[in-house]
């Protein structure tokens, strides 16, 4: 490639942001008129304002036409999260289908299977949760016990097991989830990747409560559960192989966008410019933390589209996924640490009537390290990958 | 030179340590979580630690307490923060207390200051204390105290008001952690109201603040050293990968971490302690490193013990949010680290 | 939108690689840092540069050179950063070729600038730039350079000089890092020696700290790259308690935590050096973006190479020395990390 | 104990303090006068200071007079320390002797190698080097491979090996070390603790340039070096137990006084003041820095005056000692960054005529971390023996 470096947006890529803009201005609910996508009003409030943005082909425009998207780039998605970030519009209450779940399905589904599920997962008619951690297995995902015991004569596989830490999973109707299929192989062998209706007998969901007190994710209990092969997504035995494509694209470039932090950490400027006139003291005292908390978002900016640029002349996502969650993660924590530190005595305020979005946000940042594998975790794929240590 | 707590300090530390283990389980923690506009905190709790002479201990023998300081009481803030416990120790038997026996000493003529004293030591009366320095703020335990000592202008400068919380309406503050029962006091200063002015006042908001430093660090010290040993219990059983996650040396050198912290903040503190009970001329510089470093260590061993902890700190089931809740209201009370360190600066510029 | 190095750029990158890798081993550096007070950097290796074009990579094509911009030139820096090159290749060929190109663009009509662009590109000379936002300040390279380009005030406001540093005295101030060269010089500022006055005088000085903090930024990534690098080498080879101490989660986060802050560090470099060469708006912020981030990833990388060598690189025998002390000294040149966190927050609070 | 608690020094330790820096104040060289102890010249000026301190008996204060002491206990120690460097007095040439063999030899050595060898090393006659770490033990000391073959003609033992790391080992009379006298033991056992005439044929000593170009430490060689049975310090075989109690011994309380870091804490105040009339812009970012290390400094000298209270009534510093290593190694650095970040432009200025306190101090602190067992095995001794966690 010997196209000269040039970070603007070309025209059409402009006119794609002015397009959405102008939509997202038109449709968008008033920020945070929305309830909590953790309540049961607030997840269908969350999948009305999904099937609006679908509707006009707005809620996954990096697929194809014939899915529901637009067909753009990367670059594009990035524009129009932008867009969507800008016009503070809601959480996607269908994340884990579009984020997670899809890019694989886009790789390992028959024809069959993205015809039937990748519309709905559009529209957000049907809302996917993950069954991917277990009591036992948590950053050992190869530790899986969760078990699929064959049936012939019915031409499918029958579930049991227990999984947890699914989001949504308090009201999603589709699990993708990780079973043990063959029960003499250890560790990353002998798992299958399935596609489970929540509605099958044999399914039972206890929501967990978070610690703000909110329902996010569900512990899922199966007790011989059927599932047709048609719903085996990718080879049977191969569920490892086909779910790291989904982690990798976890932690890589798609889940976490980068406006997300952008906008945030304008809120951190615009709150601290706001402190410097009525706290000045203190204010001046977060100046450096403020300033280092915008320069990781930009850098996050930046780094993403680095990775696009290479990612669209052919070139693959490794182990910087692993940096890239490392620093958002810590990025989204330092922007909200900074604010509540701006906010000194007033962060502890929170709820019934009072807006507490920092406090909010600290909450929700607390669990970055920790999901999609932790930081630890992330750490030794970098050492071992990156700069070729040895394993423990 | 003799800077350790006494046997009898200690013994009483502990027997104040398994009553509060018994009657402070974290389901008692969790029920007053979910009572926050509990109108007043006389639960058995507090009558059992007026018993054993917990509230009273620095109210004055003439008044039924034990005449004691604040070293003598920093031992059993820090077993309050231990457990968690949702009652204002800190603030009716280390701040109120205080201030109230120093305007006796003082001979202040206030009649009411001497029954005050007589029903903090009897477990009767809680009180919430405002933050003089931070006018305007709501008040931790407004929300639920019998007696609020509150600050207001007076012709002379600062005045300090005891204000019958029945008798005025508080208007109730949501906090993260519903325990602080936070709540701002809708009234009118008045000569009936006003305990001290002037010259006084400015000395016992400035005293009381020193010792909220104290008191709240030593709290902070108890919430800090729970949450690293609960840590190191479940990194002991959490196994991953076929062994413990506390054989990982990640989860080792994060708790390392925060041991050392801890460590380092208790002898801080109890020198502070010490400092103003004595009246040493550093003691205020005292205690906002007592509480700099308390606030530290505390919030490192909360972010720690949320990573060791993974997904199930993250739940409302696990304990570790009420103590992670906590650590992140007290460790801004009363003065964060970044605002006690400027202080410090201060003093130290002064000095120079 | 296409963000990434031509191939060309690439190309050209690696050749300059492995050039310096033969020509500037440690041993060449070692040299450089036991003759801190040599007169010209005109080494072989200066010349060897000079004719594959780095030298004049930004110098006009009129004058010899090939008319590119600092986003050519980042990559080589970076290179000259990885082998901690002791000649000045951004202060000659980033700052004062790009100074003095500009001067020539706008139709300056000095006659000295033509010549000396010329001998830049040929590699016949080198130049010291001083930070016209530090006066007073030591100047680097200023004890080895030809030319030397500084600032002065004039009726007009500041003025840019050329100065031969043949004519004048330069009185050397010892580094941590010796080959830097550091000199304070003793001269008169005169109508002969003036090159721009006013405020065209002004935004080459600010443009020349921009481009400073993304010259330097990049050697300081290059730097990074290198210390990681070596000391991921060590850590395989290394043994203790029968195992490569690589093995260790304690080393491996130490290496792994540095290597995630370079990553970031390299887009946000490259992306100031387009953002100055295409005369953005927001340049001057980017600029202090990457020097901030370079500078805290190049000493995040020297502080965990130091700790996974153990005593063994605190040793001058040990190569490790010559990068630990020259990410000391460009951490801290032409702004800090610090410095520039606050020209950002300054200028976000601008735009607000 | 029920005295109350009490932070003043006593009238008696007041009266001792005011002898030391009475006498220091008439005799102690003006700051950073003599030549860095790291040359042969600056070596021996050390050694004519330190004589001039033992004849007061000013040289270990803590020792029983017969052995040219004073016979006082820890806190006097501490006393004599803060008022030490309060006059900036020069750096301890004998601090290997003194502060590591010296408790080794009170509790383990023969009453004959007590008179042997303690007065001449209070008076820095004889200067001692610890024998410790080989180029393939450093972390891991019981990876010893050093050897002592049992003579039983001679009456003694002929070590063999190389010894590295070995601070003032390039000038030094004695050397105690670590010899493994039980080839088939592994690890731990079998080692014995020697003590060896630097004189002695076969000894050969390489000086090791340090990062600052001086030459701290020596790499020591063994060729058949005969040491009779009298120099072996405590049993032959439990040379490890011998050994640890002087690790104890450096990490715990005597190697590093708070009075060091009090004093560097309050030059940095000072340098903050002046900076902040010269530079206050740059200064003011840097507050909250140096705040945080005058406090660290204040919080060792309040540990350790806590820890000496508890020794003094019997108690034992065990792995505390780990936690106190890992703190006085950051408080160093972190006054040094502090300083230098004050500093900005000027941190780099060094040697040739320029004061460089900071910058030395700071390439000084930088090994910390590294030396005495570094701070990654001091925590995994916190985790282990604090905090109950289980080995790797």
């Amino acid at each position: 490639m010997d196209r000269p470096m040039d970070l603007h947006y070309t025209d059409a890529q402009e006119a794609f942001r002015e397009e959405a803009r102008a939509w997202l201005s038109a449709h968008a609910p008033a920020p945070r008129s929305l309830p909590s996508l953790d309540t049961a009003d607030g997840f269908e409030a969350h999948r009305a304002w999904e099937a609006e943005l679908a509707a006009d082909r707005w809620s996954v425009v990096s697929w194809p036409e014939e899915f529901g998207g637009r067909g753009v780039g990367i670059l594009e998605w990035l524009v129009f999260e932008e867009e969507y970030w800008r016009a503070q519009a809601p959480l996607r209450v269908s994340q884990n289908g579009v984020f997670l779940l899809a890019p694989t399905m886009f790789e390992f589904g028959t024809d069959a299977q993205k015809e039937r599920f990748l519309p709905p997962m559009a529209s957000a008619q049907e809302i996917w949760c993950q069954g991917w951690s277990e009591p036992d297995a948590g950053s050992d995902l190869a530790g899986i016990r969760s078990r699929a015991r064959r049936s012939d004569d019915e031409g499918g596989w029958v579930l049991s097991g227990q999984k947890t830490w699914a989001s949504r999973g308090a009201f999603a109707e589709w699990c993708f989830g990780l079973f043990r299929t063959d029960p003499e192989a250890e560790r990353h062998r002998g798992l299958t990747y399935f596609l489970i209706d929540m509605a099958t007998p044999g399914v039972t969901v206890r929501p967990i409560p978070q610690i703000d007190g909110e329902t996010g994710f569900a512990e899922l209990f199966f007790e011989d559960v059927f599932v047709p092969d048609d719903l085996v997504l990718g080879e049977v035995g191969k569920g490892w192989n086909v779910a790291m494509a989904t982690a990798g694209s976890e932690r890589g470039l798609s889940l976490r966008s980068p406006a997300r932090y952008s906008r945030a950490a304008d809120r951190l400027v615009a709150l601290y410019a706001e402190r410097l006139a009525s706290d000045p003291e203190r204010a001046r005292r977060s100046g450096d933390a403020v300033a280092q908390a915008w320069m990781d978002a930009e850098a996050y900016r930046l780094n993403t589209l680095w990775t696009a640029t290479r990612v669209l002349a052919g070139g693959s996502v490794g182990a910087e996924a692993s940096a890239n969650k490392i620093h958002w993660s810590q990025t989204d924590l330092a922007i909200h640490r900074a604010a509540l530190d701006l906010l000194g005595p007033e962060a502890e305020f929170h709820g019934d009537g009072i807006d507490a979005p920092w406090l909010d946000g600290f909450l929700f940042a607390l669990a970055g390290p920790i999901y999609a594998g932790t930081n630890e975790i992330q750490r030794n794929v970098v050492a071992e990958r990156m700069l070729g240590l040895p394993r423990g | 030179m003799n800077f350790a707590f006494t046997d009898t300090q200690l013994e009483f530390r502990d027997a104040v340590r398994q009553v509060l283990a018994k009657e402070c389980t974290t389901d008692a923690v969790r029920a007053a979580f979910d009572a926050p506009a509990a109108r007043t905190a006389l639960t058995p709790r507090w009558a059992t630690l007026a018993d054993l002479g917990v509230t009273g201990l620095v109210v004055p023998e003439a008044h039924g307490g034990f005449g004691l300081g604040l070293v003598d009481l920093v031992p059993l803030l820090e077993e309050a923060g231990r457990v968690a416990l949702p009652e204002p120790l800190a603030e009716t038997s280390a701040l109120a207390a205080s201030l109230l026996a120093d305007l006796d000493a003082a001979g202040t003529a206030d009649a009411r200051i001497g029954p005050w004293l007589e029903s903090i030591a009897g477990g009767t009366l809680t009180v919430a204390v405002a933050d003089g320095r931070r006018p305007g703020l709501p008040v931790a335990g407004a929300n639920s105290a019998d007696l609020l000592l509150l600050v207001a202008d007076g012709p002379d400068g600062p005045e300090i008001h005891g204000v019958d919380a029945g008798s005025i309406t508080v208007t109730p503050v949501p906090s993260l952690d519903p325990t602080r029962r936070l709540g701002i006091p809708v009234w009118e200063p008045s000569p009936d109201t006003v305990l001290v002015s002037g010259a006084h006042a400015v000395a016992g908001i400035n005293r009381t603040a020193d010792r909220a430093a104290v008191a709240v660090g030593a709290e902070l010290l108890g919430l800090a050293d729970s949450m690293i040993t609960v840590s190191a219990e479940y990194a002991k059983d959490r196994q991953q990968f076929g062994k413990p996650i506390g054989a990982f040396q990640a989860v080792k050198h994060l708790l390392a971490g925060a041991q050392v912290l801890l460590e380092f903040a208790r002898p801080v503190t109890y020198g502070a302690a010490w400092a103003l009970d004595e009246g040493s001329p550093d003691a205020s510089r005292a205690a906002s490193v007592a509480k700099a470093y308390a606030s530290d260590a505390a919030t490192e061993a909360a972010r720690v013990s949320l990573q060791v902890h993974g997904a199930i700190g993250y739940t409302w089931e696990c304990d570790l949010h009420l103590f992670l809740k906590r650590t992140w209201a007290l460790s801004e009370a009363w003065g964060s680290a970044g605002d006690h360190r400027a202080r410090i600066l201060d003093s130290l510029l002064v000095e120079d």
